[in-house]
């Protein structure tokens, strides 16, 4: 029989340019290819997370996908009372038997574009703004900064973080005025973390002449010439695979980390950006990520241990 | 709106006030009513032009109404107006002007944080720029205060004005817009005598020029002093129209109330006791360093009535603020039934009440009531803290709609109704309402501010009355007032404040008009010196 | 001319009046609606069914009201006393961030009986505390209370961020929460009280705090119309000068009408963090303090008509919410413009239709009464 | 050190403009009696409107003129709501804001299908910086070579005219007709009316001013500042333009110097982040981030007198009561 998903976007809004995007084009995907339609929630604050999952539950929706790790005290509550529905959370771990938990290593994804961040910079001083000052963001932030330092030990590692209301997802003006300020510091490659603000950051790179780095999906397109790449963090793979698992048949519960080597995280490189990666660069990181893969080098995860020490 | 024409030169090629010519105002059967109130029925009034007509009429009786109408800033229900003979149409106060009326209404038209220029050019620019407009409207200003003796002060801000002032402003502003036929809604009831002589005085220079003027006023002797007809209103009609010189105050004022009315109360000689109140060097000095009262002593006792005639804005208002706790003492004191205040210990009213000491303030609505409480609310104003309307945490509602219920019984406050909001209350009705509250208490110390202004004389005969009685009841009592009539007839001794001196003092009976207006003035010979 | 001034019976002013107006604002959805091929009909009955069709949907609704109740009530007390607040949304987060801390501290050690007054006291006072401060800038230094309040929803923001990110996140979270609380911390929701009866009742969000909505709408107008505090609060509120000549201090009443207004904000706090969540996290005021304002003067700034208006509000919210599961062609947005219209209409346009159907209502009646005039 | 802070005032004009332009909004509103808490809604529906004109046509000045007739309209509305049927002016801004703020959005999705986004806008179509004459030349010059060129030159188009609008609007209210009738009005509306003006007819046209100015504000920050319209991008600048009117105590010239003042602790926090403080270290990033909000209440509290609003704002105009 066919199966009748479900997905519940959070609050960024399945517009958000960034990570429930992402998940958004995973399921357009999934439904393009199978003709199987899906239902979809977009929450508008902490409390309809449960309403939602649960109203999805009760209709018989399954699998039913719930994105960010906000959503985890819900799944885990709804989880519960539904034993024979199947859930995925993107983003954090639910331990249930019937939950399939997504989570990325950013780090390592991050630790790539921070590389070539720094490869690219000729004032040996790039850039990184964030949405919020949150733990996710801080490992982003993370990873970055080892991979800038990675291949320039003097390298300046410059971060500004959005605001404290969530309007700090969705504020290009601060965005923008965040990374004029990077640029008037001798910043000239800057990474945004933080959904619509990234808008503005590339916008005010491109005006500036600088560069600047995409997160979650490939945003190269954005700003062909000015995106010197995007970090790519597949939470589309993570939405389509749940689907697609348990429309074949293969589904399975419990926690799957993808990183570098599950192809989880990655950067992109297409005909908007080939220009600006040079050979050197594309080699110096496809060694790094070959190396991580291998295990022979190792990124400190922000979320090991709550702090930046590597 | 075109420049301002002189007006004279239409007036000087025009006999004034001949008997055929058509009337410069002809009212008919004017309605009004606001929602269930009728507050005009079918009113009619004619006004010969290039006289003075007076309107008289108890409080709420429609006379605001029917000249607001007429200016139109209401629209009546009903009715035609014709304006020199011509049906006019007066749909807003544009078209009033431009059929030449104008008008200075009860509650000033000004706006506060404008200078006299700028007020007396809104609506009557010259063009779209202002500096043009404000030359032109200087030197029209000039010519008017040349021409009617109006002097103010182009640059001072309206709201910083005395009240005598302001109401120049008001026909200042009525003169520069060319109107022909001048509306006057109670001007008096804030100026001193001599600013109502001035006043008059102008009216009459106005008149000589031709223009028409409707005034309306409680006070019969200013009607028999300036008008050439009066009409009286009562309860929204017009019943009776008269010519000045064959009435008299008494008619008017049977026509008026409907009944008999004592234009002046006789009281017994007063039986002064103890010294309630002694007030020594008490000094009050405002934030911009104005000494508003400057070193004032005098003393109330018992079972008398103390009297401050001054003309306002001389610290009479701030003296009562001082002595009612409200404002701070700058230095000096005063000692009230052997309890000493001074600069260093803070008052405040609630302290005084507990004291006995009632105050009736100047303006009501400002201070003494609060407009959209209940009648029943606004009566417990300042002793909403008495064990007898809250217990610990509760007020008593039922006590305290008793307690107004019996106020307004005995001051006979109508429509007697302890819910009805305060503003729905006439300003007669209004006063008897702080009366009835601040008397009721039987103070030892009462300290009165304009207790009847803006009342009609049915209210005034009442109010008077009621003070009278708790001299005789053994209050203290200081009374201030700008009515010299009403000084001179309550008052035991006479203290007159300029520039926040008491610069003299008078016992009644030597007391008369002339007398006060020279020392109001500071014009006076030494007489009895500062009393101590 | 103007007819006889014609007796209006209140029905048409208190039920007619706004029914006419919030029918406007869904007939201008409606055109929305029809637009994207969405049967405006239908979609009025999914709001109307999935805000009051069966328990859970009450359940929302009821418990969107209760956060409306308490953030409308805090308004319209500091209204009273002539003072904007737009601070509620500070002071709902700073009172939840009380109860949370309280919670976090006690509920190891102490019973749920000692627990429910602490947190309701804590939430209290954190929110007045984050009243007080404007209140005091507004009365003794002549801050203007509409800046400050402003200034401190930021600085509550911040504040919050700050703590939940450093101080009170569970260790090796990715989600800036702290832990959950022990039961004896949690308000019980509705469907166990229910329970506890033996009545079968679908759970939802809705929990005890509903109660203490209630009761604080009977205190807030007790306190507002029969206590000497409310009467110096409406006098200074109405007339400062006054105020002053009847010797109430307007700087003691200010903080005193605002540290009430904080207070009932914090409330926000004990049905969000104490009923619902069960733990302290970021943003679980969602706008409610804002919304607070509009339902405070659509209900004119009286208890009953901010219970009038929270449920419509919770209406809304609940039953907008259904609309967007219900048809996938309505986006939360459009939702989000339906409450747009709903406020417009039935708040700023409020007194549009006043004189047409009044109006109307004469004439329907008059034309009822004068066949009778006419045969008599 | 010095020219950090040459970039800090810098990007105090760009951060200021909106407010700058808003705020004057705000203050024909206000001073007509009419409390406008909408600024918000309508500077974010000049955005939308602006930034989709702007996309479809490729014009700035269509864009422009799109977003300031959006605004206005949406004055018009609230004037309508407001003065015409006497409606509470806080509820009608904030439905306002509401509306908007789901409204384009929802128009967004349906025309550009891109999530309530617009299209990036190319430079063509949006006011971008303007070098003036002689910049480059002497920008290495010591001291007025900075100053010409980075503080003066180099700002886009509505920024110069926000600069320009506040000795406008000073002008307007103080040396025309019109402004005085404005004052007039919001202190004491029943003066204006005996002076045979209409009431509604002037602060509809103060609602007019108010919406223009709120469209060019709109405007800057989609197609100048910004290069698209991104949903609720005013991100409560129109509150903080509303709380500079007030601290500026309803005058241009103190209210343009409030948004100023707002701009520079802004550009201070946003270089201040990340900086460590001696002995204590590392400031946490949220106390910078709410540095800007505690200095205002600060100042506000310290040298501020005691703001009074005009006297008859915030109340409909009732003649028969
Ligand atoms: N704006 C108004 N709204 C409703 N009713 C009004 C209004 N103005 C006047 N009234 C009603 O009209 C009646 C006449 O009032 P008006 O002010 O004309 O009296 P008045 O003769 O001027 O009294 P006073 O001598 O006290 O000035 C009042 O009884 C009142 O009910
Ligand atoms: N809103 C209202 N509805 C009904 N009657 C009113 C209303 N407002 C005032 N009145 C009535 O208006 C009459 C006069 O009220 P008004 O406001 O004119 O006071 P006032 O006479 O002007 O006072 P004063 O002459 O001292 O200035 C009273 O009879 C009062 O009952
Ligand atoms: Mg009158
Ligand atoms: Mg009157």
């Amino acid at each position: 029989a066919e199966i009748d998903p479900a997905v519940v976007f959070d609050m960024g809004g399945k517009f958000d340019k960034s990570f429930n995007e992402g998940v958004f084009n995973g399921v357009e995907k999934f439904k393009k290819e199978t003709g199987i339609s899906y239902r979809e929630f977009e929450v508008t604050n902490e409390t309809q997370r449960e309403q939602a999952l649960r109203r999805m539950a009760q209709r018989g929706a399954d699998p039913v996908v719930g994105v960010g790790f906000a959503q985890a005290p819900a799944i885990e509550k709804v989880a519960k009372e539904f034993p024979d529905t199947r859930f995925a959370i993107i983003d954090a771990v639910v331990d249930l038997p019937n939950v399939r938990s997504v989570v990325f290593k950013e780090h390592e994804g991050s630790f790539l574009v921070g590389m070539i961040a720094a490869l690219k910079s000729e004032s040996g001083k790039v850039g990184f703004v964030g949405g919020m000052d949150i733990p996710l963001i801080r490992k982003f932030a993370c990873g970055y900064e080892q991979g800038a330092k990675h291949v320039n030990g003097s390298a300046e590692v410059l971060q500004n973080m959005t605001g404290t209301t969530p309007a700090a997802w969705n504020d290009p003006t601060r965005g923008s005025e965040l990374a004029k300020s990077q640029f008037g510091r001798g910043v000239d490659v800057v990474y945004a973390a933080a959904g619509g603000t990234g808008i503005g950051v590339y916008q005010t790179a491109k005006d500036s002449g600088k560069l600047a780095i995409g997160v979650d999906s490939n945003q190269n397109h954005l700003q062909p010439g000015t995106m010197l790449t995007s970090m790519l963090k597949r939470v589309d793979v993570a939405a389509y695979n749940a689907f697609k698992d348990a429309n074949d048949g293969n589904w399975s519960a419990g926690i799957q980390v993808l990183g570098l080597a599950e192809d989880g995280v990655g950067w992109a490189l297409d005909e908007n950006n080939k220009d600006l990666i040079s050979a050197d660069i594309m080699a110096a990181v496809e060694a790094a990520s070959a190396d991580i893969v291998a295990g022979k080098l190792s990124v400190h995860d922000y979320m090991s241990d709550n702090s930046c020490t590597y | 709106m075109s420049d301002p024409r002189p007006r004279q030169q239409d007036g000087a090629d025009r006999p004034a006030s001949e008997a055929q010519s058509p009337p410069a105002i002809e009212l008919r059967d004017i309605d009004k009513s606001f929602g269930p109130v009728r507050a005009n029925k079918n009113v009619c009034l004619s006004v010969r032009p290039g006289a003075i007509h007076g309107i008289i009429g108890e409080n709420g009786a429609g006379k605001s109404t029917l000249m607001s109408i007429l200016y139109g800033f209401y629209e009546a229900d009903r009715g035609e107006i014709l304006i020199g003979g011509k049906q006019t149409r007066i749909r807003s106060s544009r078209d009033a002007i431009a059929a030449g009326i104008g008008m200075v209404h009860q509650h000033f038209m000004l706006v506060d944080n404008m200078s006299v220029v700028e007020n007396i050019m809104l609506g009557a620019e010259s063009g779209a720029i202002l500096t043009s407009s404000v030359a032109a409207a200087r030197a029209e200003l000039e010519r008017l205060e040349r021409d009617y003796n109006l002097d103010v002060d182009p640059d001072a801000l309206a709201g910083e004005l005395p009240v005598g002032q302001q109401q120049r402003v008001e026909i200042l502003k009525a003169l520069y817009r060319g109107a022909e036929i001048l509306i006057l809604d109670e001007p008096t009831g804030v100026l001193t005598p001599q600013e109502t002589e001035q006043l008059f005085r102008i009216l009459d220079s106005l008149r000589k020029q031709g223009v028409t003027i409707v005034l309306i006023t409680h006070k019969l002797r200013e009607i028999m002093a300036v008008t050439d007809d009066v009409s009286v209103m009562r309860g929204g009609e017009m019943i009776a129209h008269r010519s000045t010189a064959e009435t008299s105050k008494e008619e008017l004022a049977e026509l008026m109330v409907g009944r008999k009315v004592l234009l002046s109360i006789d009281k017994q000689a007063p039986q002064a006791g103890a010294t309630v109140l002694a007030v020594e060097d008490l000094s009050f000095v405002d934030r911009a360093g104005v000494p508003r009262v400057d070193k004032v002593s005098f003393a109330v006792r018992a079972g008398e009535i103390v009297g401050i005639a001054g003309v306002s804005g001389n610290g009479q208002s701030e003296l009562l603020e001082l002595l009612s706790g409200i404002k701070p003492i700058t230095s000096g004191g005063f000692s009230l039934m052997g309890e000493r205040f001074s600069a260093g210990r803070s008052l405040d009213p609630a302290a005084m009440r507990d004291l006995k000491v009632a105050h009736v303030p100047e303006d009501r609505l400002r201070s003494g009531l609060v407009r959209t409480f209940a009648a029943e609310e606004s009566a417990i104003l300042g002793y909403h803290r008495d064990p007898a309307y809250t217990g610990r945490i509760f007020m008593d509602r039922d006590a305290i709609q008793q307690d107004c219920a019996r106020k307004m019984a005995d001051f006979d406050v109508r429509p007697q109704n302890p819910n009805l909001k305060t503003a729905n209350f006439s300003g007669g009705n209004q006063q008897k309402l702080v009366l009835a509250r601040e008397i009721s208490r039987d103070p030892r110390l009462l300290l009165v501010g304009q207790p009847t202004r803006g009342v009609d004389i049915g209210a005034i005969e009442f109010i008077h009355r009621n003070i009278v009685s708790m001299r005789d009841a053994g209050s203290a009592v200081l009374l201030v007032s700008v009515e010299l009539d009403e000084i001179m007839s309550l008052s035991d001794r006479i203290l007159v404040m300029f520039e926040g001196r008491i610069v003299g003092e008078v016992p009644a009976h030597e007391a008369n008009e002339r007398l006060l207006g020279l020392m109001m003035a500071n014009a006076a010979p030494e007489r009895s010196g500062v009393a101590g | 001319m103007a007819a006889a001034p014609g007796k209006i019976p209140r029905w048409v002013d208190v039920a007619l009046i706004p029914l006419v107006n919030i029918a406007l604002a869904f007939l201008v959805s409606g055109v929305i609606l029809w637009t994207i091929d969405v049967n405006p009909l239908t979609a009025l009955e999914t709001i109307l069914f999935g805000a009051f069709g069966y328990d859970e949907a009450i359940g929302y609704t009821l418990y969107y009201t209760t956060n409306f109740v308490f953030t409308g009530l805090a308004v319209a007390v500091a209204f009273h006393a002539g003072l904007f607040n737009i601070g509620g949304e500070g002071q709902a987060y700073i009172g939840g961030l009380g109860v949370g801390l309280g919670i976090l501290l006690m509920d190891s050690s102490l019973p749920f009986l000692l627990i429910l007054p602490i947190s309701i006291l804590l939430s209290a006072a954190f929110g007045a505390a984050w009243a007080a401060i404007p209140a005091y800038l507004q009365a003794y230094r002549g801050s203007h209370i509409v800046i400050t309040t402003i200034m401190f929803n930021f600085i509550a923001s911040a504040l919050m961020v700050y703590l939940m990110v450093n101080v009170l996140i569970q260790p090796g979270s990715m989600s800036p929460e702290s832990r959950e609380f022990a039961p004896q911390g949690q308000l019980p929701f509705m469907h166990e009280v229910f329970g506890w009866f033996g009545l079968e009742v679908t759970r939802s969000p809705l929990n005890l705090s509903v109660v203490w909505a209630a009761i604080c709408c009977v205190l807030v107008w007790a306190f507002i119309w029969r206590t000497r505090w409310g009467y110096e609060i409406r006098t200074v509120g109405a007339n400062e000068t006054a105020g002053v000549y009847a010797g109430i201090d307007p700087r003691r009443v200010i903080v005193l009408a605002m540290c009430v207004s904080g207070a009932l904000a914090g409330f926000v706090g004990i049905n969000e963090v104490m009923g619902v969540h069960h733990r302290l996290l970021l943003n679980f005021t969602a706008g409610y303090g804002f919304t607070g304002i509009a339902v405070s003067l659509m209900g004119r700034n009286h208890p009953i008509g901010i219970v009038l208006a929270s449920l419509l509000f919770g209406m809304l919210y609940q039953g907008g919410a259904e609309l967007a599961f219900e048809e996938p062609k309505v986006t939360r947005e459009l939702v989000v413009t339906i409450q747009g219209l709903v406020i417009l209409f039935s708040g700023a346009l409020a007194y549009m239709m006043k004189r047409p159907i009044e109006r109307a209502y004469l004439r329907i009646a008059g034309g009822f009464q004068r066949p009778a005039e006419q045969e008599g | 050190m010095l020219f950090n802070l040459l970039l800090s005032v810098d990007a105090t004009f760009r951060v200021a403009t909106p407010l700058i332009l808003c705020a004057m909004a705000g203050l024909f509103s206000e001073r007509s009696g009419v409390v406008d808490i909408g600024l918000e809604g309508k500077m974010l529906a000049a955005a939308f409107a602006a930034a989709a004109v702007a996309a479809v046509t490729g014009s700035a000045w269509l864009a422009l003129a799109a977003g300031m007739a959006v605004s206005v309209g949406l004055a018009l509305l609230h004037g309508f709501a407001c003065i015409t049927h006497r409606g509470d002016q806080v509820v009608s801004g904030v439905a306002i804001n509401i509306l908007v703020s789901g409204l384009t959005v929802v128009l967004g999705i349906a025309w550009f299908a891109r999530g309530g986004q617009t299209p990036s806008v190319s430079n063509e179509a949006r006011f971008t910086p303007i070098t003036w004459p002689g910049a480059e030349a002497v920008a290495d010059v010591p001291i007025i070579g900075p100053l010409y060129s980075e503080l003066l030159s180099g700002h886009n188009l509505l920024v110069y005219v926000a600069f320009l609008i506040v000795p406008l609007t000073w002008w307007v209210v103080y040396r025309t007709r019109f402004g005085l009738r404005l004052r007039a009005v919001g202190e004491n509306p029943n003066a204006v009316d005996t002076a045979g003006i209409s009431v509604s007819g002037l602060r509809y046209r103060a609602m007019i001013c108010c919406g223009l100015l709120c469209g060019i504000a709109g405007t800057y920050l989609s197609i100048a500042q910004n290069a698209a319209f991104v949903r609720d991008m005013t991100a409560g600048q129109g509150y903080i333009a509303l709380a500079a009117m007030i601290f500026g105590k309803w005058r241009p010239v103190p209210a343009m110097l409030a948004c100023l003042m707002f701009g520079f602790l802004d550009a201070i926090a946003i270089r201040l982040q990340g900086v460590e403080v001696p002995v204590i270290g590392p400031i946490p990033v949220q106390l910078i981030q709410a540095l800007p909000y505690v200095l205002t209440v600060v100042l506000l509290a310290g040298f501020i007198g005691r703001a009074v609003a005009p006297k008859a704002s915030g109340i409909p105009y009732v003649k028969e009561r």
